[in-house]
């Protein structure tokens, strides 16, 4: 009896992995960024690169969302409001952060309103460099997240509170 | 044991739950993938709302603290429910109804709206400001559609003179209603996408004004009963119009080629239009849908008394 | 080692001939009060197109309303100057501009304690500038309404200036730390029900907090937050050298960041009196006027998404790709282009660039002619836009409209026409109005800005000047002090640069357009539907990383004949909240209705 | 009281190809002057920091092995750089260029954005001295 609910385990997770790589909800919080990286999200939507094709859809409560794309270096303002938004979405859920402002506070590393990289308030799954990064690097961002959950031999974020990487 | 199977299998299988949810679904992909088409991109894959109608079931339901869990829970089954039940009295894929009786046509409505009725409730349940306000925007776009989308409906009733779905098909199955009610035909269209918040009249869940409407504190297993009861909502509708004002349907093929236009012809009417400020459309329907629907039953009226 | 004061500057007589008059005006009028000054009375001008008065502080609501009552420009900021500790004084600079003239206010501060008389009664834009001069300088202004945080978090440990030369501020982990969130639920009582927009919403790019109170549909009070994007760049600027500084400014605005950066790198030129080579200048134009198409047709999109026309959303900016294609040809990145370099520019535009730049213009123009005619006759599109959020040209002047919003209700106030900068003076460019004031006047003024900047840049392509790119230029630049005034999309960026001989400025202030159009954009919602309320904030192209402004209007609070909904001073069933409240009902709501 | 007016687009984008690229199968070619990752050649560096110091976002650290005949390693953090190419234009013997193929840089930890450019025996000397030897070295031409 056993050997059934084992394969019957992982065929549900077989099924789980498909649903959750297939179709994407994607909630956008800015937490103090130039709002450079905000407009190339958006363009990820438009004709041009339509990430809907990838099952992304951009939606606006975090109650409905699954994955975070957070961009900005956490100013300190919007630090609470920002864990809210995360504590407000049902697990699983990922958090995407685009833009070296988000990963370690960019040019904006040691401004006194300024937190640093977003994984100083939140675990995060993926960093995309670029100061924007091209709608293309966002989307070969998600690719790669996705790419990791199918497999899942994918790295655990650490959360690392301190500075920079020793 | 063979009366036993029938209906069961009616009801749980084919044209009833899972086959009407199926369709509905495909049916909600062929015009997210036209509205995308209509906006010069690609669009989903055919499997995209399967995909997120199963990842919702997957995923955690939250339930606000101050909010009664009960109707909280109970409102989203109460919704399809609703919606399923009515699509035993219509000719899905063409074959005859699952069930009928006289009067058929005037339940099959008062299904339809109850989940519009659900989803106000569930939104007026939460304490978020977006639901409230979502919520009474919902409520007053019932008022405001429903009265001239049912007497669109009752148009060709009227033609023959039976509340009986089945008699209505029987009765007009050589004309097709379209072209000699045409009135009747435009508002039952409009009607539709008014009962499925299509953009026109989507100011209930404005996405940039009140985020998801009365949805917005529903995730998961809630969030997944709304849709999948939108989705069937919307392969109802278009059966029913189909089936009253294009001359019945007589079979599978048939059903497909005569709901899918008008399916085109609501994703493209959608993708011409703002969405209306609530108080515009409680405007336009009552100067204008119900005006028009009153003029076509007067026309009915007086050539049914001339013959 | 100090270097030595810059060459004079070779004074163009076109200049002179627009500033003269304006000048001969302003020392007639301001003669009186200037003389009563007791430190250093009468007239000095550091620059061509500059006039600095010392006056008392006592008399600065005179001096303000002397400048309005004779209808000499507008103010354009306050700047606060902070001498240091060892003069121990402290210096606020009221800017007013008319024309190409500058005419700078000074008035003499103690570092500690000091106090300035308000004048946010006569011109309520200086509102703002008041509270952020009290946040950061630690001057409070007398008689103001309101004035709690603007910019930093309400966790901000009192009595910490952060813009004073000798304060050292705590790492912000630590700030973070002794975060007071925790305070006892204050609860709010009957009140009105607010509809909180923000600070993450589908509508807001950025976040901003918004909270409309609300009858039914109706909005009665506005109040708006932000803060949330404010870093703190005016203190980081005075820690990093003058090359750091421009792509450290450049970031204040992902859209308009090619006008931060020109804006910062004239101010710098003009203090080390260097002269920019005529084809750097003409590109410069060339990526501003490229940086104007893609900002006008995003906002046309991000509006019509507003309003729920998705599908011009949809097509707006896939054109928009073709302008983001040119820029990242020329420039190498596609939003924060960089091409600026102290005293000239980085990329040089080559003839295929031209005509690819040629080709794209003309498929924009022809774009943007089709989305006129689709914002200016779709019948449904104008019942959401057709004189909704009307302001009429006195109230615009009152409220200190800029930009584009301004120029829809007939505000003739374009920086690049009145005091030309750069390459404006070789290939001017005509200023597009509107009398209508409403919603479709906005959009009319943005899209006819469109096929302004097309042909600009047209006609630099066919006689661009053929000079190198870049001029040696002094990693310190001389003492001194400047203002630089550019068009952005959005309106007039102000800056003004002090430095001090040293590799590092001394200050640097940054007023940013999106500030002053925030009173019209709230003083607009009040008595319309909250469904018209996110095309409203989005009417104005709001930037809100530009600046972080907070502005509290009351129904009743804003009286001064600005149409509010209910009529002046009466509270018959309205129960007003301090801000406190307000803000601690948004704080609360989110934290009792949010999690489980 | 025009209604469609956005049908003439609607109709065209309806009948031909849809205008979007299909990012990750298809890969279209970018402008040579995109700025992407920082590429620096050891060779010419003659250990002046004028890079290192006008860096607006501190994304170039340069060490000096041996200064008498110029062995210098350079670490180059990725995710602090801006890519606005000012370490082009301060360096004055040419030693930086911005790869324009090279800009999908997306990870799943921050580990992988710190990289070393030298000469490889350089950097293993220096990974020895710091104490990690394992640490992966990434960008070693």
């Amino acid at each position: 009896m056993t050997q059934l609910s084992e394969r019957w385990k992982e065929v549900i997770g077989k099924v789980k992995t498909w649903a959750f790589t297939n179709s994407i909800y994607v909630v956008h919080f800015n937490s103090g960024s130039c709002n450079g990286c905000d407009i190339e999200i958006l363009a990820t939507l438009t004709p041009r690169y339509d990430a809907e094709r990838l099952g992304v859809k951009l939606i606006g409560s975090p109650r409905h969302a699954d994955v975070l794309i957070c961009t900005g270096p956490v100013s300190l303002q919007a630090r609470e409001r920002l864990l809210r938004t995360y504590q407000q979405m049902p697990d699983p859920k990922f958090v995407v952060v685009v833009g070296s402002c988000g990963v370690q506070g960019g040019v904006f590393d040691g401004c006194y309103n300024v937190m640093g990289g977003v994984d100083t308030v939140i675990p995060v799954n993926a960093y995309i460099p670029g100061c924007p990064p091209r709608p293309e690097a966002i989307i070969d961002g998600i690719v790669k997240l996705l790419g990791s959950l199918r497999s899942p031999a994918k790295a655990v974020p650490v959360l690392n509170p301190e500075g920079k990487v020793s | 044991m063979k009366l036993v199977i029938p209906p069961l299998i009616y009801m749980l299988l084919f044209p009833g739950g899972l086959g009407l949810i199926m369709t509905g679904l495909l049916y909600e992909w062929v015009h997210r993938k036209l509205v995308a088409r209509l906006q010069n991109r690609i669009g989903p894959r055919w499997f995209q709302p399967m995909a997120d109608a199963l990842k919702l079931l997957l995923k955690e339901e939250i339930i606000p603290s101050e909010v009664n869990p009960y109707l909280f829970v109970g409102l989203p089954v109460a919704g399809i429910a609703g919606v399923l039940t009515a699509g035993l009295y219509v000719p899905l894929w063409g074959f005859p109804a699952a069930y009928s009786f006289d009067g058929d046509l005037i339940v099959t409505l008062y299904l339809l709206s109850l989940l519009t009725l659900s989803t106000g409730l569930a939104g007026w349940n939460t304490r978020s400001r977006f639901s409230l306000v979502g919520a009474t925007r919902t409520l007053t776009q019932l008022f405001a559609y429903e009265a001239p989308f049912m007497m669109a409906l009752l148009g060709p009733a009227l033609a023959v003179g039976s509340w009986r779905m089945n008699d209505i098909i029987a009765g007009n199955q050589g004309t097709w209603l379209m072209f000699t009610q045409p009135i009747g035909f435009i508002v039952a269209v409009i009607g539709l996408m008014g009962k499925l918040e299509m953009p026109p009249f989507d100011a209930p869940e404005a996405e940039t004004e009140i985020v998801a409407g009365a949805l917005t504190d529903y995730s998961g297993r809630g969030l997944v009963l709304f849709h999948i009861g939108r989705t069937t909502e919307m392969l109802v509708g278009l059966t029913m119009i189909a089936a009253l004002y294009m001359g019945g349907i007589n079979g599978p093929l048939d059903f497909v080629i005569k709901t899918l236009p008008v399916l085109l012809l609501i994703s493209g009417f959608q993708t011409l239009i703002t969405r209306l400020r609530i108080d515009q459309t409680v405007g336009l329907w009552w100067r204008y849908g119900a005006l028009l629907v009153l003029l076509q039953w007067v026309v009915l009226i007086v050539l049914k008394g001339i013959s | 080692m100090v270097a030595t004061a810059p060459a004079p500057k070779p004074v163009n007589a076109e200049l002179l001939a627009d500033v003269e008059p304006r000048f001969v005006k302003v020392r007639e009028f301001l003669e009186p009060i200037a003389s009563r000054c007791t430190v250093a009375p009468g007239f000095n001008s550091p620059e061509p197109n500059r006039i600095d008065v010392n006056i008392e502080a006592g008399d600065l609501l005179t001096a303000a309303s002397a400048f309005y009552d004779n209808h000499w420009g507008y103010l354009a900021a306050i700047t606060g100057l902070d001498h240091g500790p060892e003069e121990d004084y402290l210096e606020a600079l009221y800017h007013f501009c008319g024309g190409a003239a500058v005419t700078t206010l000074r008035v003499k501060l103690p570092r500690h304690g000091g106090s300035v008389p308000s004048i946010a009664e006569r011109i309520p834009a200086a509102g703002f500038f008041e509270r952020e001069f009290a946040e950061m300088f630690g001057v409070y202004p007398t008689g103001l309404q309101d004035c709690s945080h603007l910019f930093l978090p309400e966790d901000w440990p009192d009595g910490l200036y952060p813009l004073l030369k000798d304060t050292e501020i705590p790492s912000p982990k630590t700030i973070a730390s002794m975060d007071g969130l925790d305070k006892p639920i204050v609860d709010q009582g009957g009140g009105r029900f607010i509809v909180p927009i923000g600070p993450q919403h589908p509508a807001l790019k950025e976040p901003g907090h918004f909270e409309f109170t609300v009858e039914g549909e109706i909005v009665v009070g506005a109040s708006m937050r932000l803060g949330y994007v404010h870093r703190g760049l005016e203190k980081a600027t005075e820690s990093r050298n003058y090359i750091q500084n421009l792509y450290l400014l450049e970031r204040v605005c992902g859209i308009c960041s090619h006008t931060h950066a020109s804006a910062y790198s004239n101010a710098v030129e003009q203090l080390a009196g260097v002269e920019v080579p005529l084809r750097a200048q003409a590109i410069r134009e060339i990526v501003a006027g490229l940086e104007r198409i893609h900002s006008h047709l995003l906002w046309l999109g991000v509006a019509a998404h507003e309003a729920g026309f998705d599908t011009l959303f949809m097509y707006s900016w896939r054109d928009r790709e073709t302008v983001m294609d040119l820029l990242e040809q020329i420039t190498g990145n596609r939003v924060n282009y960089s091409i600026c370099l102290l005293g000239g520019v980085k990329q040089d535009v080559n003839y295929a660039q031209a005509d690819a730049l040629r080709a794209g213009l003309d498929y924009l123009e022809q774009r943007s002619r089709h989305y006129y005619e689709v914002v200016t006759t779709d019948s449904m599109f104008l019942q959401r836009t057709r004189d909704i959020g009307t302001m009429s040209l006195a109230q615009a002047e009152y409220l200190g409209a800029l930009g584009p919003t301004a120029r829809a209700s007939g505000v003739v106030r374009d920086v690049r026409v009145e005091a030309p900068y750069g390459a404006y003076r070789r290939f001017p460019v005509s200023v597009v109005m509107d009398t209508a004031g409403d919603l479709e006047a906005r959009f009319k003024v943005r899209l006819k800005e469109l096929f302004v900047s097309c042909s600009a840049i047209r006609t630099i392509l066919d006689n661009l000047p053929d000079t190198e790119l870049t001029t040696r230029m002094p990693r310190r630049v001389p003492a001194g002090e400047t203002v630089s005034r550019v068009e952005a999309p959005r309106g007039e960026a102000f800056y003004f640069v002090k430095s001090n001989g040293t590799d590092m400025p001394e200050r640097v202030k940054v007023r940013t357009p999106s500030l002053c159009n925030w009173t019209s954009v709230l003083n607009q919602a009040i008595g319309r539907q909250l469904a018209d309320v996110p095309l409203l904030i989005a009417g104005m192209d709001p930037c809100f990383s530009c600046n972080d402004r907070m502005v509290v209007v009351r129904d009743n609070s804003m009286h001064h004949g600005v149409r509010s909904a209910s009529s002046k001073g009466d509270a018959h069933h309205t129960e007003i909240w301090t801000w406190e409240k307000l803000r601690q009902y948004g704080i609360d709501f989110y934290r009792r209705g949010g999690n489980k | 009281m025009k209604i469609g007016t956005m049908l003439s687009d609607v109709v065209r984008s309806f009948l031909d190809k849809p205008a979007t690229q299909v990012y990750p199968a298809v890969r279209t070619e970018t402008p040579e002057r995109l700025r992407g990752k920082v590429k620096w050649d050891p060779s010419r560096c003659s250990g002046c920091q004028l890079c290192v110091k006008d860096c607006p976002s501190g994304a170039l650290e340069l060490i000096t092995l041996d200064r008498a005949n110029k062995r210098f390693l350079m670490l180059y953090r990725m995710d602090c750089c801006t890519y606005c190419a000012q370490c082009v234009h301060s360096c004055r013997s040419k030693c930086f260029e911005m790869d324009s193929e090279d800009w999908e840089m997306a990870a799943l930890d921050r580990l992988s954005f710190a990289q070393y450019y030298g000469k490889e025996a350089d950097v293993d000397v220096y990974l020895e001295q710091v104490g990690h030897p394992d640490a992966e070295k990434p960008g070693v031409d």
